[in-house]
């Protein structure tokens, strides 16, 4: 069988939806988290319950949502709910085992900044902000971080934490009393962390085909930490590609057309 | 109904945007407007780009799904047109806020904002609870001045019935003293299906039809998002005079949304 | 899924009162509960009766419109069958605490309480608002081991829709560590309109479908509240004896909730 | 004209329903109160908008119902809602503008009680509790009482207070900053008392047709006051008691029939 071609981020998103238990409750961001949880619910996990904060619950796009509240999200879901009961009964209410976010930044203990980069109060870019992301970081049972790796994003110290991971490591998240454990794994384009057992820092644990460990450690504005047993993810099968170009396609001609 | 200085909702979660409504406020040139929403989306960024507004209550300022809101950035990066305060908040924060405006509550709870670096820079604060000695978050109620929402329809005495994705639009109703409501449709009858999101004609100040007064937001069951218009937006926004000529060009010079909507329709791109 | 000491909600506001499944609970001789609805109703009339219970949290004890709850009085007055230990709330505090464990918060915050003898005997507390200062009541969440309750229709997969009067079932299904749900109906498709009250299945646990379980309760689209039912309970009701035999024949000596209502047949009386 | 025949019953319904402002919004409890409102409907104020605890708001039932969720009462509504949105964002909301009470005892400061009689750990009586009525005394823009007036019901001094009227009198109310100004009037079946504008003791203002001075002090357990200028009700009209029998007719008929 010949070699299949595939690009570094249907690699990351491949590598993303893998990591979806079927039948798990995932709160999932818009972009690449959103992508992923698609994937997964249309490749081996086809009882993942995709929850979206617009309050659409169980819902079954075929195509990727440009919006967190596109049409066919409320048509296709199991029960359409307002925002406050999405974000008190829901996500507070415990009732979500995974919690999907990307980010702009991120530190070596998977903590989040969407918020600024620069000084709050004159900064040099304004980023969108928080939304969702700081609760279902906390709230979740167990949450996932995907984005592309880079040392303008994987940086040594935020300019603001809008989201908590493990916070500054060791057990000061377990001291903080929050519902969820927190970020489990981070899946880049290169490949794949996860937080040391009880430093909890961001260790490199696989790589994807074909990417170098000093790749992944030259995009990491951080010394990166790299598992002494370092595994390769293994390469998307056909069938996973051919599901996520055809979601792609898909999606690009409904977001396409005449304004 | 809005007034300079006014503290404003517009709101509609991606859903029911009251884009016609915003144009409006626009074209009566308001100033020193306090506007609050939960994604500000592109009608704030064509408010605060027209120097309608000086402080902005929100919890995401994005164009979902294609970057950034530029006139929100270059109001927050460069104070062009005008300086804008931010009271910056998680969703779940301003949901809460949003609830205990409706509530008549002076504050929201929730479990929330642990561990971020929000509440150095907005008002919330927390507190013990009495039985379990669990720290919460306490966030102070929205009340509006003013509320404005899109919905698809109303009836002749002015029920207005909404439905898909209903956002917080219930709650910012509940906690305005004053409210405005643009509908797709004004029916004899509206069949609304048992516990359907409808606000009776009481609690609603005025009502009027419009059309289409959601684009290029989207009225389930009416017309869908114009994912290509949000998409185009990030040009059209990007440079403060491509911004100005086209606010001058389609708003400005237009005096409702049906010719608003005709004047776009003379410079159809596809994207 | 009910054992002896298991904190209890059966709930349903005067419509949808899950009778089929409270009735199974009498027959399966459960001992030493801790029952939980706003409106013990007829249902807790019967549990605590049959010395089921040994507390009640609830907010209105009463057969609405008809007068007392017999069994319910003579457990307090005359501690007959058994003692019954009361936690008592108004309904705005047993909703505020309904609402705080669907949302996994200790305490549910309300105005409510103020200058009534309730706080002298139930758990609530008054905590000072951190920004105004004003003094509002604080109420320890409700999170029943098991809440029961009864819908119109479920799908194949489970899913559980209800529409009408929808009480504080979705809050009480959410606080709860088990979920039981009877349904009038299970369907191959829920056609829920937008924004129905849906139970997504994987917040249910057991559903089975009891035609007909919310008798003398109504369930809406279905059948009619059986109001002179309700009349008439005041009567049987009002002694041990006659309560006794009651029960005995037609709760007792069924094996099920069919059987109960041809029981009743055979002594079908005029109002 | 031939003089009309009614009931004292009768009589404190219609004085009840003629103190409902049209338009206004009635948070109504069970029994006394729902027959006046309905009725107030039904005759001068047909745009009441009728709301019950069991989440029905604008309801416009045809006969009575016999509990507070009776079907016709969600099927008649502009909305139904929940039980916590009914309570938190309609009546602790401010959207209330009459809030109307039944008792089973009132003392001088319209304070109601509605739990026990006797010790509350044993009592000779236990009465059904507080349900709403707390709450809609505290969260009301107003408050109207009405219950048949007798020795064992208006009492010198209540056993438990479970929903607050004017509490000690004066400005106790008052300097407990709750939302509403409390209860304006109690009708009764010999006439209508209301609060003294200082003193806050219900005084008696109107007596009933055919009802005695001495009849309504001698049927109240404190010191009854009584107006200088005491007025005479007008009786009820006949379009009001065809319309109040027309109403109890309809509704004896519904609540009849089989078990």
């Amino acid at each position: 069988m010949s070699e299949i071609k595939y690009t570094a981020d249907e690699m990351m998103t491949i590598a993303a939806a893998r990591m979806i238990r079927n039948g798990a409750s995932c709160f999932v961001g818009i972009g690449l988290p959103s992508a992923a949880a698609n994937l997964a619910r249309l490749t081996h996990a086809p009882d993942t319950v995709l929850i979206y904060e617009s309050g659409c619950i169980g819902t079954k796009p075929t195509v990727l949502p440009l919006s967190i509240g596109d049409g066919e999200l409320s048509e296709t879901a199991d029960a359409v709910v307002s925002i406050p009961e999405i974000f008190a009964y829901w996500l507070q209410g415990g009732r979500i085992d995974l919690g999907f976010l990307g980010a702009a930044q991120i530190d070596r203990f998977a903590n989040i900044n969407t918020t600024v980069i620069g000084d709050y109060y004159h900064p040099s870019v304004r980023l969108p902000g928080a939304g969702g992301a700081p609760e279902i970081a906390a709230s979740s049972k167990e949450v996932l971080i995907t984005l592309r790796q880079n040392k303008r994003a994987f940086i040594e110290k935020l300019d603001f934490v809008t989201s908590g991971g493990h916070f500054s490591g060791g057990d000061s998240r377990a001291k903080m009393n929050l519902p969820g454990k927190g970020p489990t794994a981070v899946i880049t384009d290169l490949g794949i962390m996860t937080p040391d057992e009880t430093t909890k820092e961001l260790t490199l644990t696989s790589l994807h085909p074909g990417v170098t460990v000093e790749k992944a450690i030259e995009s990491t504005g951080w010394a990166l930490k790299v598992a002494p047993q370092l595994a390769t993810t293994e390469a998307p099968t056909e069938t996973e590609l051919r599901v996520l170009r055809d979601l792609n396609e898909r999606t690009a001609r409904a977001h396409a057309g005449q304004v | 109904m809005v007034r300079d200085g006014d503290v404003v909702a517009l709101e509609g979660f991606t859903h029911l945007i009251p884009f016609a409504a915003g144009h409006e406020i626009i074209r009566q040139g308001r100033r020193d407007l306090t506007l609050i929403r939960m994604t500000p989306d592109l009608i704030y960024d064509q408010l605060i780009g027209s120097g309608c507004a000086s402080k902005l209550i929100f919890s995401w300022g994005g164009n979902p799904g294609v970057g950034s809101l530029h006139r929100l950035r270059d109001a927050v990066e460069q104070r062009w047109p005008a300086p804008l305060a931010l009271e910056e908040n998680a969703h779940a924060g301003m949901a809460a806020a949003y609830a205990a405006g409706a509530s008549h509550l002076p504050f929201g709870l929730l479990r929330g904002y642990l561990g971020t670096d929000l509440p150095k820079y907005n008002r919330v604060k927390f507190i013990e609870c009495p039985f379990t000695g669990e720290k919460l978050a306490a966030i102070p109620a929205i009340r509006p001045d003013v509320t404005v929402i899109h919905a698809q329809q109303a009836d002749r005495k002015g029920n207005v019935l909404m439905w898909g994705v209903i956002g917080v639009q219930k709650e910012a109703v509940l906690a305005a003293q004053r409210v405005i409501v643009t509908v797709e449709e004004i029916v004899d009858q509206l069949n609304s299906p048992p516990n359907a999101v409808v606000l009776p004609s009481w609690v609603v100040g005025a009502v009027c039809q419009v059309r289409g007064g959601a684009f290029p937001s989207y009225a389930q069951g009416y017309y869908p998002r114009n994912n290509a218009f949000y998409k185009q937006w990030d040009s059209i926004a990007r440079e403060r005079a491509t911004f100005q000529a086209w606010m001058q060009q389609h708003v400005l010079s237009t005096s409702d949304f049906d010719e608003f909507k005709r004047s776009l329709e003379q410079v159809v791109t596809h994207v």
